[in-house]
């Protein structure tokens, strides 16, 4: 966990509002694990007074890559960020996902925006293993499949693949792989992740979830970004002891 | 870079310099020391101890506010016994000059959580939080009774020969009253300010956007608001202030010790910039050098009006 | 665009929309009508009247803070006599509802104002200002004793039979009591907030920025303290509000009506964008569009907690 | 007055720290007098969260130039704006120099960037005067002196021309120009303005100068940019009164 000022080396709007920005940082990409953060100062302004999270979407060298959609001020002043602009970037932070382990398939979900951690998930994750992602969106214009692989996509409208939410297409799919020998992995928003919980934990899937809060600091000193824990009696804090947790840890 | 002292006192404590960090901005200063290093600050507030432990409020805590933030946090803490076993032994070790802050729901928890750090050679001081507006039982309702500050004070100052710092609302019309009565029944030094009571609503659900409906604001935008506390102290009350309130920079500092701030504090700007105290040190630092002053101290209340 | 109920009530007064321009923010409405059509807006509350005219404060009146501003202007204004002869025929013509604020350093001078301004039609409403922090004489002096407010709501109260609105001072513990005292007395709404007390310092000169030393601090920053002063009076006594501060757009202008707010007023935007109350009364009509309200008065108060 | 988004032209750095922005603007740059000003907003964020005062320094067409320097954040915002960039702008405001009359020399005095507004004044005299303009600096990379006519220079350090500064260099060349037929022109620092107004008066030379103060609104309704008057018993205010004086009428 380190502090650095990262120069951007390209924003580029990959499809329609969500933007893949790339900065060189000497923070030692190389440590980071899929499924950790960066949590970036935006500009050097007083409004956004706070550091934004974003999930590290992919790790080339010393290039680090985020992807992100325009929710306020914050991602918007990001979204016109150019090349050589300084960013300060705090990161790699968090704890990410746990890609080791017998699993033989590895399945990924994605809900929008929820696909951003997942290509640098795909490269860390050994070669020997099967990789599937299922893509969610509530149209297909939502759909984001950025450097996946095996997509498979739901859309609540139906306009593309299967007709329904993401958690229903995967519950319809799963049938096709041992549930012994299967991993899922998913971020995206909060009612996914909880119909997802769900259906993991009553069925006994292995199932490591990305959760989102707001946050003010991302490394633990705060106490802002709380979530209720299953197992504990304080609350667990998502910077520090996720932002993955596995799905049974965690009341969303 | 040499020749400039940059050392304060508050009581009998002596700090290397001026810099603190605010109680519950840090933790218990593990995760903040690998961003920077304490040993060079004048001083670290802890979290909040109370006697038992609180788990806190539920989410959402925060939200982000024009130059500010709200926080509704609930004193989340080990209690007593575990900051005890688990965390003084961390902080011993950082070569940092200790302070432990302290909230209670009764007027006896504030004096027992301060009986039973007495003893602990590692804190140095204390800071007695009656300002907390984000719980029910205790904080604020301490805080905006000018009576219980001074019971409060006078309790604490019994059971310990330690520095006793009160940190004081500003959610009061005349901060001084209050400043005198820690200062009448014997603290060392006060604290201004907590953190202004504030809400947020989302306009499409209705509801708070914080759980806890009103939180503490903090930052830049509850600068001049501090400032104005500190400067009604300084020129009221004959007490050493440690000034609180949207500090970001080095020239923020500045302008606190000149409105009357014997030292001050950090708290929002530690989540943004975790290594702003050793910036703001080399910047006060530099500030002495540029102005021909000797001393630091002698910046504190050198107001002109 | 159409089938939007906009008009909301302050005791017998009916505005055709809730955007009010606050006191001190837009002078007697000249200088502003040129870049917004004054006759689309809910009212507009003219720059505090005294009896006698003020100068108000020598320079510096004003500074810039994180998203915010300091003033003291010191309540400079033509005076009783003036303002009537002038100002009034000026605003007679404007086919607006004129608020008149009055501001006074005594008992007497409040009533005597109130009194003189009375059997002017074109006023149709009175906000009694109890909490201006920029002048010695009057003004918070005022503002922080609830016993202060009682006498001059129940005196003004008596000599007009116009609608009485008291605005209160941000800069208590406990601003329930005051808005409960107001409607004890007799007055159909308050406003809230005025200005927080704040201040400034250059670190070269070590002078405040202002000349008063201190300011009132309005605009962006202090939206979160208002809000939770509206909140408080909304969930404790049953008096119409109008909410001020920091509002920027029609986003802040529902939050103040959901945390209980009848009517707003807008400060410190005007000096930035001075056509935005024509753009907030567009932008809440088109939220109850969107959210299917039919009345705007439906919202105030609708907090969900 | 009117407000209007400009699209910007340009910013140039002329010389170590001075820029000239400009924008093109629907407000009738051509109803402008020299000495006006615009209250302008750099960009949409709440910080800084006030308009900043710049005084028109030339009109071409409905091009309109602005010249500054780095004071704070505004202006360093306002340096960094790219061709194409939204300026939302106020003006013309204010009081502007009253450049009729029958003087023959129109004598102009400009300390550091109190060159702004000269330009467009230069422009606006009418041809048949003879202008001489006196710009003082600290050092010589202090002296602004685009677009003005006939310059002396002074400086503090004697780095360049007199040695001195302006109001002293003024006072040892005005024996040249016959008093009553000669009109001074000043911008810059009050206690360059205080000097030379203490030497207009106490000489009998019509004097106008430009003030400055800070400002919220710029247009007359926060009373905030307040000034001592002379002959009045009231403040003046520099947005609307002024920000151009008779030496006379104000007292800095
Ligand atoms: C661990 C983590 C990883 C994330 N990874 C990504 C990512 O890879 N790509 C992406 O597009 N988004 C991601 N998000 C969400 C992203 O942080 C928000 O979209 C962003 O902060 C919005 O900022 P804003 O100023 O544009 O929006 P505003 O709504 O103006 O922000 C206001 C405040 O709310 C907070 N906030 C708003 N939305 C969210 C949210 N969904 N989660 C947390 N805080 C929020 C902001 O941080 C800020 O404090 C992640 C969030 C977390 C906690
Ligand atoms: C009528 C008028 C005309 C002006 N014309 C020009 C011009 O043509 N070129 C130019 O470079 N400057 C000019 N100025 C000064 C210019 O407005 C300031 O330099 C600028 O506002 C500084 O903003 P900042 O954010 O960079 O500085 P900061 O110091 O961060 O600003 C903080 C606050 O102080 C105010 N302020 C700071 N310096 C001044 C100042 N000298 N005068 C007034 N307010 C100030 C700002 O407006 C702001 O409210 C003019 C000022 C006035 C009043
Ligand atoms: C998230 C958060 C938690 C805080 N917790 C405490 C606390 O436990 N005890 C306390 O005395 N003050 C607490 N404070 C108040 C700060 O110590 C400080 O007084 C306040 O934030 C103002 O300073 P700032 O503007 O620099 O943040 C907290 C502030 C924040 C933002
Ligand atoms: C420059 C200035 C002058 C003001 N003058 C008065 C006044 O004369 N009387 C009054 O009741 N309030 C006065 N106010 C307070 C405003 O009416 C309003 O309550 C306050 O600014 C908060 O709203 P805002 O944040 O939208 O500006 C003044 C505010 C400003 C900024
Ligand atoms: S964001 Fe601060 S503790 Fe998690
Ligand atoms: S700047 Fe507002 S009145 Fe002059």
């Amino acid at each position: 966990m380190i502090e650095k000022n990262a120069i951007v080396k390209s924003v580029e709007e990959i499809q329609k509002g969500i933007f893949i920005l790339k900065v060189e940082s000497e923070l030692s990409a190389l440590e980071a694990t899929p499924g950790q953060f960066c949590n970036i100062k935006v500009d050097d302004s007083l409004t956004p007074l706070l550091r934004r999270p974003f999930s590290i979407c992919d790790v080339e060298g010393n290039i680090i890559s985020f992807q992100f959609n325009i929710v306020g001020e914050g991602t918007k002043i990001l979204s016109q960020k150019k090349k050589g602009d300084i960013l300060n970037i705090i990161g790699p932070l968090g704890v990410g996902f746990n890609y080791s382990g017998n699993y033989e398939n590895a399945i990924i979900i994605a809900g929008g925006i929820g696909a951003a951690p997942f290509p640098f998930l795909i490269e860390k994750i050994p070669n020997n293993k099967n990789i599937i992602s299922f893509c969610g969106g509530r149209t297909k214009n939502d759909i984001i499949s950025y450097k996946l692989k095996n997509v498979i996509t739901s859309t609540d409208d139906g306009s593309e693949g299967f007709h329904g939410n993401v958690v229903e297409l995967l519950e319809s799919e799963i049938h096709k792989y041992d549930k012994a020998k299967t991993k899922i992995f998913a971020c995206g928003p909060n009612p996914m992740l909880r119909a997802l919980s769900k259906f993991t934990i009553e069925n006994g899937y292995e199932c490591e979830i990305s959760t989102e809060s707001v946050m003010a600091c991302g490394f633990g000193i705060c106490q802002g970004c709380n979530v209720e824990g299953v197992h504990s009696d304080r609350f667990l804090l998502v910077c520090k002891d996720g932002p993955v947790f596995n799905a049974e840890d965690v009341k969303l | 870079m040499s020749g400039v002292d940059l050392s304060v006192k508050i009581g009998s404590l002596v700090l290397q310099n001026p810099v603190m960090l605010a109680s519950g901005t840090v933790g218990y200063g593990n995760e903040i020391s690998e961003y920077t290093d304490l040993s060079k600050i004048g001083g670290i507030v802890t979290k909040s101890v109370s006697l038992h432990p609180r788990k806190g409020n539920p989410p959402t805590r925060i939200t982000e506010t024009a130059s500010g933030m709200l926080n509704a946090i609930g004193l989340a803490n080990v209690g007593l016994e575990e900051f005890i076993k688990t965390k003084i032994p961390f902080l011993k070790n950082l070569d940092s000059t200790l302070i432990c802050n302290i909230a209670a729901s009764s007027i006896e928890e504030y004096v027992e959580c301060t009986k039973a750090l007495d003893s602990e050679e590692t804190v140095k001081a204390f800071e007695i939080n009656v300002s907390c507006p984000n719980v029910k039982d205790g904080g604020l309702i301490f805080g905006n009774d000018v009576n219980n500050v001074r019971k409060i004070t006078a309790k604490v100052r019994a059971v310990t020969n330690k520095p006793i710092i009160i940190k004081l609302s500003p959610n009061t019309a005349s901060i001084k009253d209050f400043a005198q009565a820690a200062k009448d029944e014997g603290a060392d030094a006060v604290s201004a300010i907590n953190t202004l009571v504030g809400t947020a609503f989302d306009i499409y659900t209705k509801k708070p956007k914080i759980k806890n409906i009103t939180g503490g604001l903090s930052g830049p935008a509850i600068k001049p608001v501090a400032l104005a506390k500190v400067l009604e102290i300084s020129r009221n009350v004959d007490i050493p202030i440690i000034g609180i309130g949207g500090i970001m920079n080095w020239k923020d500092a500045v302008e606190f010790m000149i409105c009357g701030a014997t030292a001050i504090q950090l708290g929002t700007v530690n989540f943004i910039n975790p290594n702003a105290s050793e910036e703001i040190i080399e910047g006060l630092k530099n500030y002495c050098l540029e102005t021909n002053l000797s001393k630091i101290s002698d910046l504190t209340g050198s107001y002109l009006i």
